[in-house]
């Protein structure tokens, strides 16, 4: 039987400030007792609002406006919270997006798990033995049971998060909706915690919604993946067939945005453009401005989800096409699309490998000392590490979160001195550099953050942003620099420039934000440069456009660039070289396809082996005790 | 160790300098104590008898002569513990008079701002847990009108109304002419009539910055995510309201309070003055308009340290409250 | 939020520093649809403040036009003494002879005055100090946090008397200077603990990366970020300074040559308002007083909103 | 009714305030008049009450005395009386108390030891007292008076009674005893052994806290819930008066002068033409009536507090010294002492410039201000640019004491010693060069004339040779014009008729506000 039956629900955000949003648009799909159903799609296409609408949690300015949701054969539509009181939790559970802030920070774990306990006395006992079970529970996630007598801010993110997954199984829910639930966290942890997640799925046989927008998990862990486009379903098919095939053209372009860095030939390609206002009518189909296989009649006639293939479809060249989507079939993906980026076997034509190095780092370690009340404690973030930054070459810096990344960032570009080794850019010292010295020595290192909602000031234009740097390092203004200021933002491929510079980043989407990031980097004309995590807070399609971007520019202007990242993937793409880093020391540094290929060292092993493999079936975790640094010492 | 150090040295340094502004404001300006007391006491209209002017000088030791000599001898004096004799009840000490004002102000404004605050937490959480709602709308509104009232305006009304025309509680005082201080019944129940109208308008414009301020937290918290998870878990509207809104949203609250009770030393010198209370900020008032420099320092010595303490117990209170600040402060 | 009733005698309860630049960009939101700026946009729509608006923009106005509508001067003493309301005198007149309601509407000067200045001066003063604290701190930050933790422990109200019992000037100036003196660091702390956060923000480092020093990073990249927090800041300063300047005044320690509402009490007090039956001369400067008051308080509740969005009507 | 006693005694008198700050302590030392409580002025006695409207001496320790020559003074002591705790009264325990106050400086608040005089002694079998002088000390005289005269028994044991605060059971002679005190009231009762007691008729006087002086008290007052009280109400006739005309009376009896201070070192007002042409010029009978509610009377230049000390006026003086505001006759003297007025009717100085100066006066002693804004629209309408400056109490008495000011407002005299009535104003001795305190001579009066007047009355033992010198002294006043006397403070003094008659009063003027021991032996019950 259907467990949850999803018909025709839309919601919409009736905000006073702007006009209304149809958030979620005539959704309808069904999920089987046990079923594990995947949700893909772009940030912003309302996977977590058809998520709170399932679950009745939709608060103020959202609202269901129409359809129906049934559960176990009971409409939930419009059950008044008493109603709904007993279902919550017993039966349909959940995870949310940032389950990391989703626990009472001033009370015990075990308090989180007895008051859900008390709540529900018919699911759980009269007199549930809190201890034993929620005991029990953390064990299946593999947390010790002493995290139930601390308190939320004394657990990593990651322990949190599977705290949050115990919770939601506490009660032995039918069905449980996890969103994103392990955004935000370390690959390695990632990894252990999905796959703990569908062992259990598989033993307790709960129906689980995973919404994501990390496709090679959602294909890899899914029975059947439902891809959303600006609150339509478009595509609904088993994760075998769709990695097979795609029906939808939206699907192929976000498939093509991931790949395996492991292989042989990696390309990956981008959808470009950006998802329609919600808040206006559109007649025709939502996708057909940024579809690279549009037909006229795609602009008037809007597509319905209709029976294609194994699944469902919303396209009108699938409805066209004689036998199931055929039609897409017969065109190799990237071809089909706007941009594709590749790295094969082959070294690339950049600088050569045994250029004179314009950046040395030489046995640099960084200690940071905290004091922390009375005690004060040291971490070793960056221990002994050596490298050189050649023009015209990239070299990717990877490692996992608190390995030292950032902090040799920090180190290079003088934003942080090193405790001891040395840092040469040609002939001068950068670890002594004073103010001045400091200011000449930037306009030729520059940064690219990380965060490009953060790298910008909410109150500058882009024109300023992007002006400053060319005023102070290379003496230009007014109309001199706006015309230069341009030039960049069309570099960067923000074009028409016109158009931007006087836009606040507010009135900007990510990627173009991080556009504008990158164009600021390049003002000064640096001879280094050091992107920082670059494209990890930016939506998969947008990724390889950067990456993109990175690449050509590397190439065009000789720039020696030190890319950081805990993305395998886009190290592959990007990378000549690439170096590992553990807890500060470098474990692993080589060519990308050495590394990458052949790997010695297990840290770097472990690195690869989270990454999903979509349709096949993974090796086994190389033996070593799953991730010590997430375990907090007892009785701290 | 170097957090104690450098904690007990604020402490010290903030003393010092509270002390060494209070030495020095009043002896910077016009005018002498000897001359201010005799003013008062003849009235602008009155010549001053020059010999009885030159005879209190004698008694209080005139502070003339070398500043610098004065604030050696005021710390050194502090250092051991000696406030001096007042300049309004000589030859009585400061001590003698504060011990007798302190605890007058302490119930009566103890009381008040631990009710102040204990109906305001209670009020602005029902206001937030029914947002939105005609009760909501009531609390913050009326709340916002009632408490806005100037209160010494306040006070005077009650006087009027209660105390002048309708005689049901006395106009002024910490008790009656007929008692006798002490610890009998007759005293207490006339002490407690007595501080019925002040503490009224206190409690009646007391509460509304805790109100607001707990409402305005309960909101947000009740709006974060483990509100909402709360919500999903099925748990009940008053468990989420207490355990998930209300204990939050207090925490920001405690400090305000600590201090609030810290301050208590120093009185409210407005009711207190209308009241004819008996408790701090009358005296401070009175120390001030008589240049009573003795106990205008000692006074004001006490309020600083009060607040302090205070300062300190919140510290302590919030790393107790709220477990997130609870290890890195006892680390 | 701050206590609406700082007249002093509560201590204000702890404000949070406000995700100041979320305001910006929702303010930038709200205001897109108009041509009216965000912030104000944001005020607007919520009810309460909307009504604190209104009421007081009615104070300005009798404060601008305070000649045109009060029919006689504040001081003009020609009328009986201690009459109750006539058609000729609305409130009265005072034990001196002078028209209650001309004082009432010339005294909207003074509050207005005293509010603005003391809170623009507390708001400069607690800015300055808190932005320099927080960003350069080291030593710097050091003692200035030093004297704002002075600031914050020292008992408020005794300074205040002391500082406006000794002075050997009287006057609204001395009022506002010892209302800036002893109201300004409740802000610098808590503009202090906003820039600590704001000065880690990547661009801020990007400044530095584009080659900007500290005083145009502190001014073109912190500063405008803070707005929210300085208008929260100013309308607190604002508040507390109207209740302190009718505070002093009713202790007597304010000028009794100004004509202010706390000034009027005062006098009501001690020329026997009540004795005399001349009620409204009492009455009515504590009604117009609370009334600018609750015009604060309402406004605080879109300031609130403004820095809160939890706190916007929906 | 309670208070009407059967045995043709009052049972009890509520009075007002009793000293001692809001939260009063004990304190019984009459020495310490700055902190005493009230009861005090019960308990200890005097040798003698000079009263304070008419300045008449009564005898009351002292039956009688005599200035055997002008250094010796005799004071026979009265026999017969005891203290209150049964030991007698001697000429000894005089004597005790004088050198008591000789030994501690600190307590000779009445300044009898800055006088000239070197001894006291009991002497005549100890039935008389004498002061001996080292030159002519007639001056003394009501210093002696006002000394309050302590057991010896007692207070010879004291060991500091500068810090003495005479708090359990005060011994004294006087017609009460102090029966309780808490902070809010003091009770007193009727010493059933006073010397006088049949003249005694109220049984007991409490004493009420009512130092609040804002609108509580008066309203207390109104509703008449005391028998005597010593406050400022506005507008006491509707307040308190109308309630019960019958019964709620009022005297509001003149204390000293409160006069325009001119700097003297300072142009113009060095010039005697010119201080002399501004008598006229100020409208005293506005600021009375305006700035003082009605409550005072208009000054005499002479100096003396009319009609009280009427005795003390010259013979042939019109309208006992007091000046009408004549602005024509003002305008008229200005222009003929040289200073004119040009033709945007500025007045100028004689070198030719406007005449320019300010005045100052406390801005928190509103009455004052109104009054000074009188005084100023009188002075522009002259032609003088004035500008008014409102410092604080304390930096006005300040700049008074060190002569920092054009013109002010001055209090001086109104006590019943002449000598030092014109003394302490105008006494050069008594004066410092702008910058230094002044002791009392805030105007700066330098003459050598009227340092003989004042050394005459001083040596003066014989009223004819006193009224001789205070005759010139009014005269230097009038003529001179060293200051500008505008109206009397008024002494509050209201009371009520319904238990207690006999208080003093306009009509029956025989004490004053201040000598409460002469009403006590004056009041009786009322009759109904
Ligand atoms: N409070 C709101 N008011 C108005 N519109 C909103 C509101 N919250 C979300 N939206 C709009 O609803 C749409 C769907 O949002 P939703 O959070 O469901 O996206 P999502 O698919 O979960 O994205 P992500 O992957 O980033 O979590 C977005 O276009 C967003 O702009
Ligand atoms: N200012 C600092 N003070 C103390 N410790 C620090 C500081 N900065 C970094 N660390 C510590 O140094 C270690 C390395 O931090 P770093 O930020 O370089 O890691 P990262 O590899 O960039 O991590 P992520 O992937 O999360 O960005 C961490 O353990 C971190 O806690
Ligand atoms: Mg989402
Ligand atoms: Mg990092």
């Amino acid at each position: 039987m259907t467990l949850l039956e999803v018909e025709n629900l839309s919601v919409t955000y009736s905000p006073r400030d702007s006009a209304a949003v149809r958030a979620v648009d005539k959704v309808d799909f069904g999920i089987e007792e046990g079923e594990f159903v995947g949700l893909l799609g772009e940030s912003g296409c309302g996977k977590s609002t058809l998520g709170h609408a399932i679950l009745r949690l939709l608060e103020k300015p959202a609202a269901i406006t129409g359809g129906s949701i049934t559960f176990d054969g009971r409409d939930i539509t419009h059950l008044d919270e008493d109603e709904l009181r007993p279902l919550r939790w017993a039966d349909l559970s959940t995870v949310f997006q940032s389950s990391m802030n989703s626990l009472n920070p001033v009370i015990t774990v075990r308090e989180q798990f007895a008051d859900t306990f008390a709540a529900h006395p018919e699911a759980a006992g009269d007199r549930p033995d809190v201890d034993a079970r929620a005991g029990e529970l953390l064990e299946m996630v593999s947390l010790g049971r002493d995290v139930l007598r601390r308190y939320p801010h004394e657990l990593s993110g990651g322990m949190k998060q599977r705290v949050a997954l115990a919770l939601a199984l506490a009660l032995r829910p039918r069905f449980v909706l996890l969103d994103e639930p392990t955004t935000g966290l370390d690959v390695v942890v990632q990894r252990d915690i999905l796959d703990r997640l569908r062992e259990l799925q598989r033993k307790l046989g709960f129906a689980v919604l995973f919404i994501s927008h990390d496709l090679g998990t959602v294909m890899e862990m899914a029975d059947r993946v439902m891809v959303m486009y600006a609150g339509e379903i478009v595509e609904d098919q088993p994760a075998g067939d769709m990695i097979e095939s795609q029906l939808h053209p939206y699907s192929a372009g976000l498939l093509g945005s991931y790949a395996d860095p492991r292989d042989e030939v990696v390309q990956v390609a981008f959808v470009p453009g950006r998802p329609p206002d919600l808040s206006r009518e559109h007649a025709g189909c939502l996708f057909e401005p940024r579809c690279p296989v549009s037909v006229d009649a795609c602009r008037t006639e809007h597509p319905e989800l209709l029976p294609a293939g194994r699944g469902q479809a919303r396209c009108l060249l699938v409805e066209q096409s004689p036998d199931d989507g055929a039609l897409l079939r017969d065109v190799a993906p990237t071809d089909r699309l706007g941009g594709v980026f590749s790295a094969d076997s082959e070294p690339r034509a950049r600088g050569a490998a045994d250029t004179e190095p314009v950046m040395v780092v030489d046995g640099v370690g960084k200690t940071y000392r905290t004091k922390r009340g009375v005690r004060t404690t040291t971490t070793r973030a960056v221990d002994d590490v050596s490298f050189a930054l050649r023009p015209g070459r990239v070299s990717a810096l990877v490692g996992q979160s608190g390995s030292g990344k950032t902090t040799i960032a920090r180190l290079i570009t003088g934003v942080e001195r090193p405790s001891s080794g040395t840092i040469r850019f040609k002939d001068t010292r950068v670890d002594t550099l004073r103010r001045r010295a400091m200011r000449r020595y930037r306009r030729h290192v520059q940064l690219v953050f990380q965060d490009p909602f953060s790298a910008l000031n909410p109150t500058r234009t882009i024109a300023y942003a992007l002006g400053r740097p060319l005023r102070n390092h290379l003496g230009m203004t007014g109309e001199q620099a706006r015309q230069r200021a341009a030039e960049l933002l069309e570099t960067v491929g923000l074009s028409p420039a016109e158009q931007y510079l006087d836009k606040l980043p507010g009135q900007l989407s990510g990627g173009q934000r991080q556009r504008v990031v990158i164009a600021r980097a390049l003002a000064p004309q640096p001879e280094v440069i050091v992107a920082d995590e670059p494209i990890s807070m930016l939506d998969v399609s947008i990724r390889a456009e950067i990456v993109e971007l990175l690449d050509r520019l590397v190439r065009e202007r000789g720039i020696a660039m030190l890319y950081i990242t805990h993305d395998l993937l886009s190290a592959r793409l990007l990378a000549d070289e690439v170096m590992v880093l553990n807890q500060g020391v470098m474990v692993e540094h080589g060519p990308t396809l050495e590394v990458i290929g052949q790997a010695r060292d297990a840290y770097t092993r472990r690195l690869l082996a989270a990454i999903p493999r979509p349709g096949r079936s993974r090796e086994s975790w190389p033996d070593e005790p799953p991730n010590e640094a997430e375990r907090v010492p007892a009785g701290s | 160790m170097t957090y104690f150090v450098r904690r007990a040295g604020f402490f010290l340094a903030t003393l010092w300098a509270a002390v060494t502004l209070n030495f020095l404001i009043p002896r910077l300006q016009p005018g002498d104590p000897a001359q201010a007391i005799l003013s008062r006491l003849t009235g602008k209209s009155q010549a001053v008898d020059p010999a009885q002017l030159e005879a209190v000088r004698k008694m209080l030791g005139a502070p003339d002569g070398n500043l610098l000599a004065q604030y050696g001898d005021y710390l050194g004096a502090l250092a051991h513990g000696q406030f001096g004799i007042s300049y309004t009840y000589y030859p009585y000490t400061v001590t003698d008079v504060i011990g007798d004002a302190i605890p007058w102000t302490l119930v009566l404004v103890g009381v008040t701002q631990i009710l102040s605050f204990f109906i305001g937490t209670v009020l602005g959480a029902w206001a937030a847990y029914r947002r939105n709602t005609r009760a909501d709308s009531w609390i913050t509104l009326g709340s916002t009108f009632v408490g806005t009232l100037p209160f010494f305006w306040l006070a005077l009304l009650l006087i009027f109304v209660f105390a002048i025309t309708l005689r049901w509680f006395p106009d002024g005082g910490g008790y009656g002419g007929g008692s006798q201080p002490g610890w009998n019944w007759l005293f207490f129940s006339d002490a407690f009539q007595h501080s019925v109208l002040p503490g009224l308008s206190l409690l009646i414009t007391g509460p509304i910055g805790w109100i607001l301020g707990m409402r305005n937290n309960m909101v947000q918290t009740l709006g974060e995510d483990y509100a909402r998870l709360a919500r999903a878990k099925g748990l009940s509207r008053r468990r989420i309201a207490l355990t998930y809104g209300a204990r939050i949203a207090i925490l920001p609250n405690v400090t305000g309070f600590a201090i609030a009770l810290g301050s208590i030393l120093g009185g409210t010198v407005l009711v207190e003055t209308i009241f004819n209370y008996p408790g701090m900020g009358r005296l401070l008032l009175e120390a001030v308009s008589n240049k009573d420099f003795p106990l205008m320092q000692t006074l004001f010595l006490f309020t600083t340290v009060g607040v302090l303490i205070a300062n300190f117990l919140a510290d302590v209170a919030y790393g107790f409250l709220d477990p997130r600040v609870r290890r890195t402060e006892a680390a | 939020m701050t206590t609406p009733s700082s007249t002093s005698m509560t201590a204000p309860a702890p404000t949070g520093a406000g995700d100041t630049e979320g305001v910006r960009v929702a303010a930038i939101a709200a205001g897109r649809s108009n041509r009216l700026p965000g912030w104000f946009v944001i005020l607007w729509r919520n009810g309460k403040c909307r009504f604190g608006l209104w009421m007081l923009l009615a104070f300005v106005l009798v404060a601008v036009f305070a000649p045109v509508i009060a029919p006689y001067g504040p001081r003009v003493d020609d009328f009986g003494l201690s009459e109750g309301p006539t058609g000729a005198h609305w409130l009265g007149t005072t034990a001196r002879g002078e028209d209650v309601f001309s004082q009432i509407v010339y005294g909207a000067r003074t509050s207005l005055l005293v509010g603005t200045v003391a809170g623009v001066l507390s708001t400069i003063v607690a800015t300055a100090v808190g932005l320099t604290a927080g960003y350069l701190q080291g030593t710097v930050d050091e003692v200035l946090s030093f004297f704002i933790n002075l600031g914050l422990v020292v008992p408020v109200l005794p300074l205040m008397i002391t500082l406006a019992a000794y002075s050997p000037v009287k006057g609204l100036g001395l009022i506002i200077a010892v209302i800036t003196v002893t109201g300004w660091a409740f802000g610098a702390r808590i503009k202090r603990a906003q820039i600590i956060t704001l000065r880690t923000r990547d661009y801020v480092t990007a400044a530095k990366f584009a080659g900007d020093g500290t005083a145009r990073i502190i001014a073109y990249e912190i500063a405008p970020n803070m707005m929210s927090l300085i208008v929260v800041g100013f309308m607190g300063s604002a508040l507390g300074a109207i209740g302190a300047e009718a505070g002093l005044a009713f202790l007597g320690l304010g000028d009794p040559a100004t004509t202010s509402w706390g000034t009027m009490l005062n006098q009501a007090s001690m020329g026997g308002a009540m004795t005399t039956g001349q009620w409204a001369w009492l009455v009515a400067p504590g009604i117009v007083l609370a009334l600018l008051i609750t015009a604060f308080t309402l406004i605080n509740f879109g300031v609130d909103a403004l820095s809160n969005p939890h706190l916007r009507e929906d | 009714d309670a208070s009407a006693g059967s045995d043709g005694m009052i049972n009890y008198l509520n009075f007002g305030d009793f000293g001692g700050g809001t939260a009063p302590k004990a304190n019984y030392n009459p020495y310490l008049p700055a902190f005493k409580l009230s009861a005090t002025d019960y308990v200890h006695e005097r040798l003698m009450i000079v009263e304070g409207t008419k300045c008449r001496e009564v005898p009351w320790l002292a039956t009688s005395y005599e200035w055997t020559d002008p250094k010796t003074l005799v004071f026979d002591v009265r026999q017969g009386v005891k203290w209150n705790d049964g030991k007698p009264f001697t000429a000894e325990d005089v004597a005790f108390s004088f050198n008591l106050l000789k030994k501690h400086s600190a307590l000779d608040s009445v300044g009898v030891w800055d006088s000239d005089l070197t001894s006291v002694k009991a002497t005549g079998g100890n039935k008389k007292v004498t002061f001996s002088f080292d030159k002519p000390g007639a001056t003394a005289f009501t210093r002696i008076t006002e000394t309050a005269i302590v057991p010896e028994h007692i207070w010879s044991k004291v060991k500091d009674p500068t810090t003495f605060t005479n708090a359990k059971n005060p011994v004294g002679t006087g017609p009460f005893t102090v029966k309780s005190l808490n902070p809010r009231r003091l009770v007193i009762e009727r010493n059933p052994d006073y010397w006088q007691a049949d003249k005694v008729k109220v049984k007991e006087i409490r004493f009420n806290k009512a130092d609040a002086g804002g609108q509580v008290e008066q309203l207390k007052l109104s509703r008449g819930e005391y028998d005597q009280q010593g406050m400022f109400i506005p507008d006491i006739k509707k307040s308190y008066v109308a309630r019960d005309p019958e019964h709620h009376k009022y005297w509001y009896a003149p204390g000293g002068s409160i006069s325009v201070y001119m700097n003297l070192t300072e142009k113009p007002f060095d010039d005697v033409k010119f201080r002399r042409a501004l008598t006229t010029a100020f409208d005293d009978k506005t600021v009375i009536r305006k700035a003082q509610l009605g409550y005072v009377k208009e000054a005499s230049q002479t100096g003396l507090v009319v009609p009280g000390q009427e005795k003390w006026l010259p013979k042939g003086i019109e309208d006992q010294g007091r000046i009408a505001y004549d602005p024509k006759a003002a305008d008229k003297a200005l222009t003929k002492a040289g200073y004119e007025k040009d033709s945007q009717g500025r007045r100028l100085g004689k070198d030719g410039k406007p005449i320019s100066f300010s005045f100052k006066v406390p801005g928190e002693w509103t009455d004052w201000v109104a009054s000074a804004d009188i005084v100023i629209k009188n002075l522009k309408s002259l032609g003088f640019e004035v500008e008014k400056e409102t410092p604080s109490p304390d930096a006005a008495i300040e700049d008074r004491q060190t002569g920092r000011y054009d013109m002010t407002f001055g209090v001086h005299g109104g006590s019943c010693n002449m000598y030092n009535n014109f003394s302490d104003p105008l006494n050069s001795d008594r004066t410092a060069p702008i910058g230094k305190k002044a002791m009392s001579n805030e105007v700066r009066w330098k003459d050598a004339k009227t340092d003989e007047l004042l050394a005459d009355l001083k040596s003066a033992t014989s009223e004819k040779d006193q009224k001789k010198a205070v005759a010139g002294l009014t005269r230097v006043m009038t003529d001179e014009v060293p200051m500008i006397p505008i109206w009397y403070g008024a002494k509050w003094f209201q009371y009520k008729t319904t238990k207690a008659v006999g208080w003093p009063n306009a009509e029956n003027p025989y004490a004053s506000a201040a000598d409460p021991l002469l009403w006590m032996t004056h009041l009786k019950p009322a009759k109904d």
